[in-house]
């Protein structure tokens, strides 16, 4: 009974896994080139929750420092994947991932 | 639960944070190179002149000297076992910013620039950015010093591949790298994390002797290597995480491609070989051993997969730049080869490979530059006849193709022939994965003799209009590096000494 | 010495590269003058050679001298490599008996093939240029002693090729061309396995170390590295060894079933370069099966002496049949030349002196006959533009030397007593006879005999004697005399043969007639170092050690 | 080195010489340089007929023999062998001088005849200079003194009778004939070149002497049929060579060469020359090699015999019994009367050339008009070419007091004591088909004679179209013979053409043989060239002396055998001197001894046999076309099946076309096939059906169609083909795959990992 009362490490690592899946699941099946992208960032989360259950249950600062460049890390992917969708948009005049497939085999 | 530290323990910290600055001229040197590159181009806005290219390779080439000074300076870690110096990174420092000098010379050769852009602005200055995010993969000794490098790196490299804003193929390529990037580097991070969990460490050698203390969760383990390989085969291009590589290379700025198909490549086998080698060298052991941790037979799948699937695919290729970007792919399996062995001769074959590839990719690119800048692209179909009126430049991209099936006498035979000597050296153990290597390079031979003999061996169907003169600098360049592919593959000792000089990593525990 | 016959047509190639391409007649003469250089140092090479000495293993105290000439040994790579010791990698050169006589060859049948290229007129600079760095590819590959040395030469010489059948070739050239690249590089990438193998399987007796050098691979008592692939308590591995380099060579001899790139690639091939490839290339497959193949792995030899010979035969009878069904003359002759590297094989899978004797000697004699042939194919091409047997007939009326030129050459390749082709088929028959292993094969390969005497003399009469067909290549005239002549469509030349074609061509017939009566002075340079050889390879040796 | 040995070397280079300087000048030469020919020849034969002279006259021994030779080939110290060389060498002994000297008489007188025969031809130079390398090779077969040169100067025979034949090679017949010659003669050449081998193989030695030395002593490893085996074998060269059945196509159709050349190669020299080969390994064959050698002999004596009779044209006519005569020479060696069948070929060679010369008279006269049937009533016209025509065809069909006689008789009473000795039964075949054979000779020489000679003209009977058939098979200047009148033109040919006639016909008669007209063994030809003694079968050395015993009577000629013993004692002695003098050459096994000794015993019986044969074979011929009491034509219409049977030669051409020619060229065919499209192109119809499918491009189909390369282009293209579909260019498609790679491996790890793999 004492695991479902007290919140443990396997509580979050379970939250992320189910974040990574979203995570993935957006990424891949998605239209929006912006969807997909937040797919990414949920990618990022999951890693993020990880790495702070981690270091809350091993101790040490590791994992807190690891998650804070993650979060700047996304923030600038963000940034750039924005500029690039843009372009994309201006060219394509849409955001469709799947439809943008000019080059191939 | 965390006390602030005491001043003491600070100054001790400032001290060594000042001593390790000694230690980090070079990446220092070359961050300032950006800032300046931006700010000329700021200042020579809109003017086409060759200042700021001509500022690049300076810089670039100034920045061997202080590489060069720290041959004398003892291999060690830096900033808290963030980061390292060592022969190894030695290798990549010089190999990343020459093949920077050689992507910019590359791109002054490019024509297309200047029917893209208006106006050259900060693509050098990425460029530059990328060589210090490579150099720092390839000296990272911390995950988290390794996925901030590799995240720089990716960036630049989703910038520059989508640099022709107003070229919908190039913009596609940036759009395709940034999200197959973005999920591979993702899951990696993931892989971090589940690494992270299990040794409660970042630094690569205290997770090896955690590993090495404690054990650990074969399956998780295997999970963690897993995404953590799905991360670096994104950047060494290897099957199957190669999928964004022929679209992107297709797509990029050709110099781009080049580059990207060499350099990136290459830090990506850095970081494979420092973290693998490093973090979970006891791979190597034989299998009831190494349960868990069975990343040597993961990557004999990958390479064998990268060579079949790249030489066999490549066979169909119509267009150039895409044909040379599969055959990129099938080079990533041969490399690979390399680590597999996990031995001295094994590393220095690796890398003495690397440079290899290194020469006669470039010269390959550059050709199909040049010659892209007479008929306007790269389809195969346009090569017909060109040997008779390029003739140098027919006989180069010749040189460069056979040095890339890997025959004598050019550099790229000498690759081969270490890569096999490896793996021969330990008996008949890896006899198989050779079998691979030497059936797929006859394969390869097929495909590539395809350039040659369109060039040669076939009257182009359409009457040549315009004159194809080449212009002297680009002919003594191309020369050059012809006569280096040659020269290296029939003396090759200081390729191959270099290599072995360079094959010494710090806190390496291979037997 | 050595070094200076090698690279001689490179440095010609060099000086070529400088010569402005509207320059042809230049570029030719240096080119000639350069093979001719080769011709006079190959025979101060003779005239300096010592046929006491045996040569195929190392003199006294493990040293080629002694037992090598003209050796050129200088360190070439040498590194460091951790636990392996170091790569030595030697630049290597020498010859000794079975490699003497190919030198000699390959210097003759260049300069010939020189002369007979003064024809070509498409890009003769970049013609000369790939032709001149073949001849010394093939030159390298018979005087390197170093197995990487060997393995590079090889490899060189197949672009060259390529090109020079893919450029200068006929209409079907692209796909000749690309097939001969696959199948020899197909041959070769797997010797280059064998080849790590063996350097990490042999120590040189002198410096201990790893080494390439074929001197010291040549004696089984090197192979003292226990556990390495090739060691000889390896059976397995060293019979695999073997049949891939065996098929590596054969894939160049041509050996049935490996022989299908042949004829596409004669028939496409201009002239000097079928002469080439017939001259001397095939030869580079046997000569490696002698110099590499047989010595580093005699027991496995001894084992297969039998698949080989039958091999041999099978070359012989099947090369002869498929000759007699052709109509294609250049593609006969192509056939012919598979017909007779079959005596060839059948005198190595003797194994005993006789037999290798004759072997060898065959391929001198294939090298100096063929090229006659071929040269001969060519003079009729050039003239008629066709190469249908059915398209000619009473030439023989017409053309009366080209006619004599023809008999001769058709006869010494039907093995005539008197000239040189005789001697050593005989030679391969008594070897392969007096050898209990391969007596069957030999009686049965006699057939091969009479089937060449079938196709030869039948090609020979329907294109020479009787008189001109209806359907043929050119036209018949009464001439002032009253005399018939002929004369072909467009051509310009003279009707029967010219100074140049006489040139190459009388050169190879005294040869072939001097060599069927007197063969001692190719034959006197042989012996010692093939009974040396068939020494190395006797069971009795292989016991000792 | 002896001087004879010297002067045989000159001699044999002499002709050579010749051959090179009118190869190369005979244009620029007066008369083409006939003259140099003609004098070189004449060199030749006097140093010859000098050699013969003081061999066979001065020394008079039937032991004599001197031989040199030199390193040709040495091979250096062989493993295994030791010191190894191939040596070459002359050897002079009573056959060796004989032969010389006739076949030199016959050349010279060749050479001399074509200057009148060929004058006017346009390659008349070259003509004698093949005449010449034609005599080099013929006199190297007589002087070697090893199997190796033999062979040498056999193929060298072979080169130069290919030469001749086609002489006139715009004439596709001559074409055809030059080229079947060659092959049949190679096949021989293959069976003699194994036996070769066969020997070589076990003594490393060609040498006559060392291979006899060796196996006297016992040496042959192998067992007795490989040696039995190599006498066939060896006997097969002689097969090809002097035109045995089954090989004997070639020589009627080498007539198309010109008829002095027929009379020289095709019926004096070389066709003899396999005879003269046999009888040079006569001791190593074993009697089961010998009953092989006896009957095919006798078959082909007789089968020639039986085409002769039906042929039209003179030459052929003169060809088969060419072949018929040289079957009785085989037959003769094989029933080991060896002495006799070497007689008969020097005597045939005579009367034969005689023969040959003198048709070429007569076709020369008739203005190339070959066929019998329109000659006619040329007595008056041609007196000499009469004279010594038919003074060689007595001798031929074996009349008494011609040599033909002395030598076909001896043969016969050979074949009658081997028939006893061999207890009777199926051997009795042999002298049976032999004195048959004689009959038949007879009475299509008399026809011959008659058809040719007798009678009146019948040249204007010839139907016209008939004529221009027949045109295609004459001499060169065919075109001369156009007028129907030739047969008013013909009058006696010139004295360079006459002169030889009469001096072949004077050597035709039997005292320049024997002082007894009904006995060669009393003349100097037999007692010259005795019976060697064998080195096989129960030959062994050490009861050498009691073969001398056995083997006295045939030295003593016809001595009753009440009377043999005192001749044995004395005889005993000769062959002991003779023994120390030249190696015991002069002892035989019993075997031979017995048969010799038989066939002198029945000597006098075959004498009874043969003459009432050839008369009885005269007659007939006198019946038939003198008395015209039997027409030739109706009964050929009665026994036409017979009849056709012999006129097409029992119908060898048409069988060997069907098997073996048509045979090689369908198996070629199909080989060829094999080539270009199985081992070339093994998955060829796999790639055709590949080709179908839309997505093999083209470029690719150009340059790679079919092959083994091919074949793995082929399935590399495959695969490559379905692996590009994966790079669908959708992004998502490819993290999607990333994801399911790295899913799939995970799982296929857990799974191991449950299992505790």
């Amino acid at each position: 009974m004492e695991q479902f009362t007290t919140i443990g490490l396997n509580h979050y690592l379970t939250i992320s896994a189910i974040l990574l899946g979203f995570g993935l699941f957006a990424v891949m099946t998605r239209k929006n080139a912006i969807v997909v992208l937040m797919g990414v960032e949920l990618i990022l989360n999951a890693a993020n929750i990880n790495f702070l259950a981690f270091s809350k249950f091993n101790g040490g600062m590791e994992g807190v420092m690891f998650a804070l460049f993650v979060i700047v890390i996304a923030a600038a992917e963000a940034a750039i994947a924005l500029a690039i969708v843009i372009n994309i948009f201006k060219l394509f005049k849409s955001v469709d991932v799947s439809s943008i497939d000019s080059m191939k085999e | 639960m965390f006390e602030l530290p005491s001043g003491a323990e600070i100054q001790g910290i400032i001290a060594s944070l000042k001593a390790s600055v000694g230690f980090f001229i070079p990446e220092i040197y070359l961050s300032v190179l950006f800032m300046l590159l931006i700010v000329i181009d700021l200042v020579a806005k809109g003017r086409k002149n060759n200042l700021l290219s001509i500022t690049t390779l300076l810089g670039l080439a100034g920045s061997t000297i202080f590489i060069y000074q720290q041959h004398s300076l003892p291999a060690g870690e830096l900033f808290f076992g963030m980061y390292v110096l060592d022969e190894f990174a030695l290798f990549f420092k010089y190999f990343f910013v020459l093949s920077g000098i050689l992507a910019v010379i590359v791109t002054m050769a490019d024509e297309q620039f200047d029917r893209e852009v208006k106006s050259i602005g900060e693509y050098y200055a990425l460029i530059v950015a990328m060589v210090i995010g490579m150099i720092m993969m390839a000296s990272s000794a911390d995950l988290l010093m390794i996925f901030l490098s590799m995240e720089l790196v990716s960036f630049t490299g989703y910038l520059l591949a989508g640099y022709f804003k107003r070229n919908s193929r190039s913009s596609e390529a940036a759009l395709k790298y940034l999200v197959y990037g973005a999920v591979s580097s993702g899951l990696m991070v993931y892989g971090f994390s589940l690494i992270y969990g299990i040794t409660a460490q970042t630094n690569l050698i205290k997770i090896s002797l955690e590993l090495a203390a404690h054990g650990s969760d074969s399956l998780v383990m295997i999970l963690a290597t897993l995404v953590v390989l799905a991360g670096f085969g994104y950047k060494i291009g290897a099957v199957p995480f190669h999928f964004w590589s022929p679209d992107v290379y297709e797509g990029a700025p050709t110099p781009i491609t080049a580059y990207l198909s060499v350099a990136s490549k290459a830090a990506g086998f850095a970081l494979l070989m420092r973290f693998f080698y490093i973090a979970i060298p006891h791979g190597g052991l034989p299998p009831e051993d190494k349960l868990g941790l069975d990343w040597v037979s993961l990557l004999m799948l990958l390479s064998v997969a990268s060579m079949i699937y790249g030489n066999v695919v490549a066979l169909w290729q119509k267009n150039v730049k895409r044909l040379l970007a599969y055959s990129s792919i099938a080079h990533a399996g041969y490399i690979l080869l390399g680590i597999i062995v996990m031995s001295d001769l094994g590393t220095q074959a690796t890398l003495l490979y690397l440079l290899s590839y290194f020469l006669m990719n470039f010269g390959a690119f550059y050709v199909v530059i040049l010659i892209a800048n007479k008929t306007g692209n790269e389809n195969l179909e346009d090569y017909r006849g060109l040997g008779i009126k390029m003739p140098l430049a027919g006989a180069a991209l010749t040189v460069f193709l056979i040095s890339l099936v890997g025959l004598p006498p050019t550099v790229g035979f000498i690759g081969k022939l270490y890569i096999f000597s490896a793996l021969l050296a330990k008996g008949s153990l890896y006899l198989g994965l050779a079998l691979v290597g030497i059936m797929t390079s006859v394969i390869s031979l097929y495909y590539y003799m395809l350039i040659p003999l369109n060039m040669f061996l076939r009257e182009s169907k359409k009457p040549d209009e315009k004159s194809m003169k080449l212009d002297l600098a680009p002919q003594i360049f191309m020369t050059v590096l012809m006569i280096l592919t040659l020269v290296f593959g029939i003396y090759f000792a200081p390729l191959s000494d270099f290599a072995k000089y360079s094959s010494a990593m710090f806190g390496i525990t291979l037997h | 010495m050595l070094s200076l016959i090698v690279f001689l047509p490179i440095i010609a190639g060099l000086v070529i590269l400088a010569v402005p391409s509207s320059q042809k007649q230049i570029i030719r003469i240096v080119s000639l003058l350069a093979a001719l250089a080769q011709g006079v140092l190959a025979v101060l090479i003779w005239r300096g050679y010592d046929p006491a000495l045996p040569g195929i293993t190392a003199g006294p105290g493990g040293s080629p001298l002694g037992s090598f000439q003209f050796v050129e040994k200088v360190p070439w790579i040498s590194l460091h490599l951790g636990g392996f010791g170091s790569l030595n990698i030697e630049y290597f050169l020498g010859v000794d008996g079975i490699s003497i006589t190919m030198v000699i060859l390959t210097a003759l049948v260049s300069a010939i093939g020189v002369l007979s290229s003064w024809t070509i007129q498409k890009q003769v600079k970049g013609y000369f240029i790939l032709y001149n760095l073949l001849a010394s590819a093939m030159m390298g590959c018979f005087v390197a002693l170093d197995f990487f040395l060997f393995y590079v030469f090889w490899e060189i010489m197949l672009l060259p090729m390529y090109f020079l059948i893919g450029i200068w070739g006929g209409p079907n050239r692209e796909y000749a061309a690309i097939k001969f690249f696959l199948y020899t590089l197909f041959g070769s990438v797997f010797m280059l396995l064998v080849m790590i193998g063996l350097y990490f399987s042999v120590t040189d007796p002198v410096t201990g170390q790893h080494t390439f050098s074929l001197v010291a691979m040549a004696t089984q008592t090197n192979f003292n590295i226990p556990g390495a692939i090739f060691a000889p308590e390896n059976h397995l591995w060293r019979q695999i060894a073997f049949i891939v380099l065996f098929v590596g060579f054969a894939i160049k001899v041509p050996m049935f079933p490996f022989h299908t790139w042949l004829p596409d690639a004669h028939v496409e091939a201009p002239t000097p370069i079928s002469v080439i490839l017939a001259g001397v290339l095939l030869k580079l497959g046997t000569y490696g099966m002698i110099r590499i193949n047989f010595p580093l792995f005699p027991e496995v030899f001894h084992a297969s002496m039998y698949v080989i010979g039958i091999f041999g035969a099978i070359n012989i009878i099947y090369g002869a049949f498929c000759a007699l069904a052709q109509q294609d003359l250049k593609k006969m002759v192509a056939y012919s030349s598979i017909s007779h590297m079959g005596y060839v094989l059948l005198g190595l899978s003797a194994g005993n002196s006789e037999g290798m004797v004759g072997a060898l000697y065959q391929m001198f004699n294939h090298g100096t006959i063929t090229a006659m042939l071929f040269l001969l194919v060519g003079v009729i091409y050039d003239r008629a533009h066709t190469r249908q047997i059915d398209k000619f007939g009473g030439l023989a009326s017409y053309m009366p030397v080209y006619a004599a030129v023809v008999t001769v050459a058709w006869f010494a390749s039907l093995g005539l007593p008197g000239l040189s082709g005789f001697i050593s088929e005989a030679l391969v028959f008594v070897g392969a006879f007096s050898s209990e292993t391969t007596r069957p094969i030999a009686m049965v390969s006699v057939l091969g005999i009479v089937f060449g005497v079938a196709y030869l003399l039948w090609s020979l009469q329907r294109m020479f004697l009787g008189k001109r067909k209806a359907d043929a290549a050119y036209d018949l005239e009464i001439g002032t005399d009253g005399h018939e002549h002929i004369h072909f469509h467009d051509w310009k030349g003279k009707l029967d043969l010219d100074g140049r074609e006489l040139a190459m061509l009388v050169p190879l017939v005294l040869i072939t007639i001097f060599l069927g009566i007197y063969p001692m002075p190719v034959l006197g340079m042989l012996t010692s170092s093939i009974n040396k050889l068939v020494q190395v390879l006797s069971p009795v040796v292989m016991s000792q050690m | 080195m002896h001087s004879l040995i010297q002067l045989s070397i000159v001699v044999l280079l002499l002709p050579l010489l010749s051959f090179v300087i009118l190869i190369f000048f005979n244009r620029r030469l007066p008369r083409r340089g006939d003259f140099i020919g003609v004098g070189i020849l004449g060199a030749a034969f006097g140093i010859s007929a000098y050699i013969f002279w003081s061999v066979i006259v001065q020394t008079y021994d039937p032991a004599f023999r001197v031989a040199w030779d030199f390193t040709w080939i040495d091979l250096g110290n062989v493993p295994g062998v030791g010191p190894l060389q191939i040596r070459m060498g002359v050897v002079i002994d009573n056959l060796t001088s004989i032969m010389l000297a006739m076949v030199t008489l016959i050349s010279l007188l060749v050479h001399l005849y074509s200057t009148g025969y060929m004058a006017g031809d346009k390659n008349y130079g070259r003509y004698f200079a093949f005449l010449g390398i034609f005599t080099f090779s013929m006199l190297g077969i007589v002087l070697s003194d090893n199997l190796f040169s033999i062979y040498i100067f056999w193929e060298l025979v072979g080169l130069s009778s290919y030469l001749l034949i086609g002489f006139f090679f715009e004439k596709d017949s001559a074409a055809d004939a030059q080229k079947k010659a060659f092959l049949a003669n190679r096949v021989g050449d293959i069976g003699m070149w194994l036996g070769i081998l066969i020997l070589y193989s076990q003594f490393h030695t060609f040498s006559f002497e060392q291979i006899y030395a060796n196996l006297a002593a016992g040496k042959f490893a192998l067992s007795n049929a490989w040696l039995t085996a190599a006498g066939i074998l060896l006997f097969m060269g002689c097969v090809g060579k002097s035109a045995q059945f089954p090989l004997h196509v070639w020589l009627p159709d080498a007539m198309e060469g010109p008829t002095p050349v027929s009379a020289l190669i095709h019926a004096a020299t070389m066709v003899a020359a396999g005879v003269y080969f046999v009888a040079r390994i006569f001791v190593m064959l074993t009697p089961d090699a010998l009953h092989v050698i006896a009957f095919i002999g006798a078959c082909t004596a007789f089968m020639a015999a039986t085409i002769a009779i039906t042929q039209n044209d003179i030459k052929r006519v003169l060809a088969y019994s060419t072949v018929s005569q040289l079957g009785y020479m085989v037959l003769g060696l094989g029933v080991g009367a060896y002495s006799a069948s070497l007689f008969h070929l020097v005597t045939h060679a005579f009367f034969k050339a005689c023969l040959f010369l003198g048709s070429g008279a007569i076709i020369h006269a008739m203005h190339h008009e070959q066929d019998m049937r329109w000659m006619g009533g040329l007595r008056k016209h041609m007196p000499w070419t009469f004279a010594t025509f038919t003074l060689a065809t007595l001798a031929l069909a074996g009349l008494p007091l011609t040599s033909g006689f002395l030598s076909k008789d001896a043969i016969l009473a050979g074949a009658i004591g081997f028939a006893k000795v061999e207890g009777g039964g199926i051997f009795y075949l042999i002298p049976v088909l032999g004195f048959f054979s004689a009959m038949l000779t007879a009475f299509y020489m008399g026809r011959q004679i008659w058809l040719v000679f007798f009678g009146e003209s019948r040249t204007h009977l010839k139907p016209a179209d008939n004529h221009h058939a027949g045109h295609h098979a004459h001499d060169s200047h065919a075109a001369h013979s156009d007028d129907h009148h030739a047969y008013h033109g013909v009058h006696e040919v010139s004295w360079n053409m006459r002169a030889p006639l009469v001096i072949l016909a004077a050597l035709s008669v039997f005292f320049v043989y024997s002082p007894d007209p009904l006995d060669g063994a009393k003349g100097w030809f037999m007692k010259m060239i005795p019976t060697p003694a064998t080195v096989v079968g129960e030959a062994n050395p050490q009861i050498g002396s009691l073969h001398a015993v056995t083997a006295a009577p045939h030295l003593a000629g016809v001595v009753p055998t009440a009377e043999a013993v005192p001749a044995v004692a004395e005889h005993g002695a000769v062959a002991g001197e003779h023994g120390e003098a030249k190696g015991g050459h002069l002892y035989s096994d019993s075997r031979q001894a017995e048969i010799v000794h038989a066939g002198h015993a029945a000597h006098y019986t075959a004498i009874y046999i043969s003459s009432i044969m050839v008369v009885l074979g005269i007659g007939l011929a006198f019946v038939v076309y003198v008395f015209g009491i039997i027409d030739p034509d109706k009964t050929a219409q009665a026994i036409r099946p017979l009849y056709l049977f012999s006129l097409n030669k029992w119908y060898w051409d048409e069988i060997y076309d069907a098997t073996f020619i048509k045979g090689s060229m369908v198996l070629a065919k199909m080989l060829s096939w094999f080539d270009t499209n199985v081992v070339d192109g093994i998955v060829n119809g796999v790639a055709l059906l590949v080709r179908k499918f839309a997505f093999v491009n083209d470029s690719f189909d150009k340059h790679v169609v079919d092959g083994m390369v091919n074949f793995t282009a082929f399935t590399v293209n495959t695969t490559g083909a379905v692996l590009r579909k994966l790079q669908t260019g959708k992004v998502q498609t490819y993290v999607a795959m990333l994801i399911l790679v790295l899913f799939g491996y995970f799982v296929f790890y857990f799974t191991r990992l449950i299992r505790g793999i």
